[in-house]
């Protein structure tokens, strides 16, 4: 859509090994991936390929065993870029209510974080209602997270991701615990957002259609060590429907995205086409 | 202005702190221009490291404390002003219808002392004085609050007590010390020591002599006043502490001044004063008995330079 | 409400219940009075000497209180500082234990040589006695809290502090209470233990006086006075305890359904 | 292996370094050996003597392991009661807390009384006192374990015993240990003040008998041996912690990424 | 399929309200669900409307405030049937190695449980690591669990539902994590020891082919107050196979859920048709 913005997230040669010694795993094979800035790249692989650690390098929560992991220009960790993530698992802390978890970006992240004590009574609590409600929670904010169904908590979850209006968002099958109608909604929240504010978009999802939908590009991984195989453009025009989705072009693009998975799964036939 | 003094007792408030408190309260410390915080004390050797640590200007403690630690180190030890038990309170206790009648019977039989106090370490030599072997004897270390019931148990046949506080225990407990048990003085078996009196810390006795002489003018008059007037002294005391119980420490009061405090020598030396013919002998049994590096002087022990005159020293009466 | 009732009454019960017995025994087994007091006994002479015992009371739960807030204080410092540093780890550990295993009878004379008889030794007692369990259970609240927790703030780039106070702190929390019950029962005994040394006031004071007299039920009367301050400040946190970490204990509510 | 072996220098030194401290500060601030010797003498000290101590180690170390030994399993087993009962919650608790700020020089007499001088109050001292903290934190760790984990196991029509075995216990594995570091000191501690009271032979009895000679820094040897076999034990259970609750600790592992 | 079967789990008048007082929430209104001993029950339906809730019903995990529910002819709890329930969050034990976690329930449930010691290290062990690698874990029976990414977590969940040979299995969302291939290997392995065991199964998901494929009868809810509002029944041949998937009947089949879904999701609407 966009090839020449600058890159605004690249791991150069990166490779990553979890433990030590005898327990050594090698997670991601070496792996060289740009996102230019605004851009919004999918993810897909089969299960325990590396997506999630590939998102956690990039948020720097994990070093990079090997190479080099850049965001904005700078080594990760050091870039002052607002960053949103919905983990795979919908981490809310239990001692919050959702409302309160919702909003706790807003009290770590600047520059909202200076205003938080004046604003968290009013204008922050509005905020964090309001995107409630988007995603059909209002009324939960003063549930704690363990009164809430699976699907409402990657909700709660998701609205974290996005209350402190992030540069760059990391999503982690963000609607993977959500019935088909739920989540087409939120595709569109999601697409909105998107052509609104214009993050960069790091999504992870075993759903191809949602990524036809959703992304840019649709990057391809296959599984251990995990490394990225074919990154294929998706050019259908803004804003996309569901309807578009039943279109012939589409039902291609999904069809060929899994294809490439099948080959992605046995190691050998990637090895020769690699 | 004021010289300020803090005084530490040897032990909780007892009737015979009476003194201390008496001269507080009707001002004689004032009128010495001292001014006087008195603490509770934790034994009568902890008087002697409260002085010398610097906290304590004076206090009420053990002089065979004194004299061990004026052997190793002389330039901290406070020094003794003031003698008031001119006999020491050590004394084996027993029932009065068990075998022990003397040392020399302590062989073979259980001995109940409190670990590390003057009377458990003076054994030996007290065995020694009356041709005892020591390892005869088997002894057991008890806290000192336990071994009257101890004795009563039967856990041992025979305690190394303080005699002021045991005695009185004994009659808290309801039973009559004097006729149902045996005491035996160590005084009286060839170990004869000094025991509590008032001390200063070097310091104090350097730079202000003139308010140590005060302190014991205020407390040399206050222990008459008191010993004369026991039930206004005590209910001065319970003034103070209404938990105390008033009888027991009238008699208290009373006991040890009788059997402490108002001795022969007491009488021929005035009050406050020794015999330094007897401190020298008790500094030779302290040392032996310590094992102490080298025999301290009397003089660094000792020092009667503040003493108030004679005549005022007369041991009174027991009042009503 | 009436279930809540029920479970106050059923446990008042059983803890009457508890003195009946002992009482029982006493008057079974012949049990002397300078050994165990019947609780009666005790009881009688609370209520008969209790405007003597008050001030002591008084003494020792203010001492206390002071120290126990500056063990709390101190505590939570070292337990974060030994929970997030590997050296603090390393180091603080053995130093404290080593200090622990050391009675604290034999440190309050070393007080006193230094602060003088009085409040401060008994403050600092209470103080470091309290500290230690707190220390241990904040550093072990912290030191196991789970990463993906940590992952959320470290996501949104929190500083070390930020960390700390959003996620490893409320993680703590029911270390934290489970340490307040044992640190107080543990500043009482410091405040005491420093008192029956060197104070001129305080139930650790009244008791050795009682037992200069061998006025048992009175010693008794002083551990009684203990035991309900004890109980009263345990019953003050559970309260807090109930509200703070709710979070942590909801099986109770859930069985309720 | 190089980095562990520099965790361990760097800790020691730290641990050197506190002993340096001290001895600097005897030195400079001029404080009298009687208030506190310099660490140099205590060591000296320690070595001269040691044929004489180590008896008294030996007696201090074998009474209070029994007595550790007891409370471990009286306290464990309470705390399973506490923490699983609502009414031994409400009444249990009271009691234990009212007991514990009980100090137990206090209570040892009477063990004495009871069972006569030696090792039997002492060993019955450490265990009370090592007792509370495990009881309150394994209380505290069953009932704070997560629900979700509990219903695992009910989905299997599990017993409420294979509960407490397969969920119970092991999430309040990270809780027991942290109060075995706590439990420790207070077992040496208790064996130490029993001593004190009536016993002929242990470290506490030594230092009775040290401070009367104003031996100070014999005394203070004895503090060190305490401290020392606090920190032995501490270190044996600090590897048997690694292995048992490696999994509540996973963080430290990861962050080596 | 099987109509005649004798009932095996019936909910009677249930109702299910969480919390008390103020804070009191009606998770599931009035309802009632018969199912035949060895069927196959898909539940659907949108998020948080009481899916989670039915099944923890079944297991026993929470009491009905209203209403009774009867397995195998008694109240649930007091009856001898061995359940097997694999849990929205792949809940393991996180001190138990993935191997130990699913030879879990062989410790527990007789008449394994008498067995378990004399066994665990040869006929169980190998009975875990042959469903390990089943659902394509083998190799990782001696890790912990947090060393397993989130989809391998829920095919290790799974296996511990099943290594017992559950006469009642309940399934909550059991392939939410993974990606459509891995997916689809599991429903024929789940197919196949449907067909083999006749476990009665209860299964809920959001993907209404995989509800298509696998089950006998869906039942399709609505939210707040959760209620089964239709009771589809599905009649395709056994052994089901992907391929049918796209066959026109199987298609109108998951139009019509689609359908039923969309009006159960605005709660007026199906006030009128219930
Ligand atoms: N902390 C860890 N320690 C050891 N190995 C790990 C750890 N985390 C992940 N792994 C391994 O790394 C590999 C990739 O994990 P990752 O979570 O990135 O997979 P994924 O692509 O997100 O899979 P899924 O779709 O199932 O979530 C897996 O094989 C997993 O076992
Ligand atoms: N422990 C609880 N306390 C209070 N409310 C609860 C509790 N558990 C669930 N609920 C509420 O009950 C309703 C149904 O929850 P349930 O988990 O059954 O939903 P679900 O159908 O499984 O949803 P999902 O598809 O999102 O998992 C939800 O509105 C939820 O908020
Ligand atoms: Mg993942
Ligand atoms: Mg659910």
């Amino acid at each position: 859509m966009n090839e020449d913005a600058p890159t605004f997230v690249q791991l150069e040669d990166v490779r990553l090994t979890y433990g030590r010694g005898e327990r050594m795993v090698e997670a991601l094979g070496t792996t060289n991936l740009k996102i230019g800035q605004g851009d919004f790249v999918a993810l897909v692989g089969p299960s325990g390929c590396g997506k999630s650690t590939i998102l956690k390098l990039v948020t720097g929560l994990i070093p990079a065993s090997v190479g080099y992991v850049f965001v904005a220009g700078r080594e990760v960790g050091a870039e002052p870029v607002r960053v949103g993530m919905a983990f795979q698992n919908p981490t809310l802390l239990p001692w919050l209510t959702i409302r309160q978890n919702v909003m706790l970006p807003l009290k770590i992240v600047p520059p909202f974080r200076q205003q938080y004590r004046a604003k968290k009574k009013t204008e922050f609590r509005d905020r964090a209602e309001a995107l409630l409600a988007q995603v059909g929670l209002s009324g939960f904010g003063d549930k704690f997270p363990w009164q809430l169904s699976g699907g409402m908590l990657q909700r709660a979850s998701l609205c974290r991701a996005l209350i402190h209006d992030p540069q760059l968002l990391m999503l982690d099958e963000p609607f993977g615990a959500l019935d088909q109608f739920t989540r087409e909604e939120l595709w569109a929240i999601l697409q909105d957002l998107w052509l609104t504010r214009r993050p960069t978009v790091l999504l992870v999802t075993h759903d191809l259609k949602e990524a036809g939908y959703l992304a840019n590009r649709v990057c391809v991984m296959r599984a251990r060590p995990g490394r990225i195989v074919e990154d294929c453009h998706v050019d259908f025009a803004r804003p996309r429907t569901i309807e578009m989705t039943y279109e012939p072009g589409f039902v291609s693009l999904t069809q060929r995205l899994r294809g490439l998975i099948v080959s992605a799964r046995s190691p050998a036939a990637v090895e020769a086409s690699a | 202005e004021p010289v300020k003094i803090r005084f530490t007792l040897d032990w909780k408030l007892q009737g015979l702190h009476a003194w201390y408190y008496w001269a507080q309260e009707k001002g004689y410390f004032k009128a010495e221009n001292l001014d006087v915080t008195i603490d509770q004390g934790e034994g009568s050797a902890a008087t002697v490291t409260r002085i010398m640590s610097g906290v304590y200007d004076a206090g009420f403690g053990d002089i065979n404390a004194v004299i061990q630690n004026a052997a190793v180190r002389p330039a901290e030890t406070p020094v003794m002003v003031y003698m008031i038990y001119s006999k020491a309170p050590f004394a084996l206790l027993t029932k009065a219808d068990s075998p022990v009648k003397s040392v020399k019977d302590l062989a073979g039989t259980k001995l109940g002392a409190p670990a590390g106090g003057a009377a458990f370490k003076l054994l030996p030599l007290l065995a020694k004085a009356n041709g005892l072997e020591y390892g005869s004897i088997a002894i057991t270390q008890v806290a000192p609050n336990l071994q009257e019931q101890m004795l009563l148990q039967g856990q041992v046949n025979s305690i190394a007590v303080f005699s002021a506080t045991s005695y009185m225990n004994l009659v808290a407990l309801k039973l009559d010390p004097d006729k149902d048990f045996r005491w035996i003085f160590y005084s009286d078996a060839g170990i004869d020591l000094y025991s509590n009196g008032i001390m200063v810390s070097r310091k104090l006795a350097n730079d202000s002599p003139e308010a140590v002489k005060g302190l014991l003018r205020a407390i040399n008059r206050s222990i008459r006043e008191t010993v004369e007037n026991p039930d206004a002294a005590i209910a001065l005391l319970a003034a103070k502490e209404p938990l105390i119980n008033k009888d027991i420490e009238k008699r208290r009061l009373i006991y040890v001044y009788k059997s402490l405090i108002d001795t022969p020598e007491a009488r021929q030396l005035g009050l406050g004063d020794i015999s330094d013919a007897r401190l020298d002998t008790a500094i030779n049994l302290i040392s032996e008995a310590f094992e102490l590096p080298k025999k301290p002087a009397p003089a660094q022990v000792f020092d009667r330079a503040f003493l108030p005159p004679k005549a005022d020293r007369v041991p009174p009466q027991v009042g009503p | 409400m009436s279930y809540a009732l029920r479970r106050r009454l059923s446990s008042t019960a059983v803890i009457i219940g508890f003195f009946v017995l002992w009482e029982a025994a006493c008057v079974i087994f012949h049990i002397k009075e300078i050994v165990l007091p019947r609780p009666s006994q005790v009881l009688a002479t609370l209520w008969l000497q209790a405007p003597a015992i008050w001030p002591h009371t008084v003494q020792t739960l203010y001492t206390t209180l002071i120290g126990f807030a500056l063990g709390i204080v101190s505590g939570v410092l070292l337990g974060v500082v030994i929970g997030s540093s590997r050296l603090a780890y390393d180091t603080g550990y053995p130093l404290l234990i080593g200090f622990s295993s050391i009675p604290k009878v034999a440190v309050v004379p070393i007080f006193v040589l230094w602060f003088g008889a009085g409040t401060v030794p008994a403050v600092l007692t209470a103080m470091i006695m309290s500290l230690f369990p707190i220390v241990v259970n904040v550093a072990t609240g912290l030191a196991t809290t789970e990463p993906e927790l940590e992952d959320v703030m470290k996501a949104l780039r929190a500083t070390k502090l930020d960390i700390l106070f959003n996620v490893g702190l409320p993680r703590a929390m029911p270390y934290f209470f489970a340490s307040l019950k044992v640190s107080v029962t543990l500043a009482f005994v410091g405040t005491v233990i420093a008192e029956t040394v060197a104070s001129n006031r305080g139930i650790g004071n009244l008791m050795m006086i009682a037992s200069s007299s061998f006025d048992v039920p009175l010693v008794f009367a002083g551990l009684l006075v203990l035991a309900l301050l004890g109980v009263g400040l345990y019953a003050i946190f559970s309260l807090i305890e109930g509200r703070v970490i709710g979070w942590a204990r909801r099986k109770d509510d859930y069985a309720m359904g």
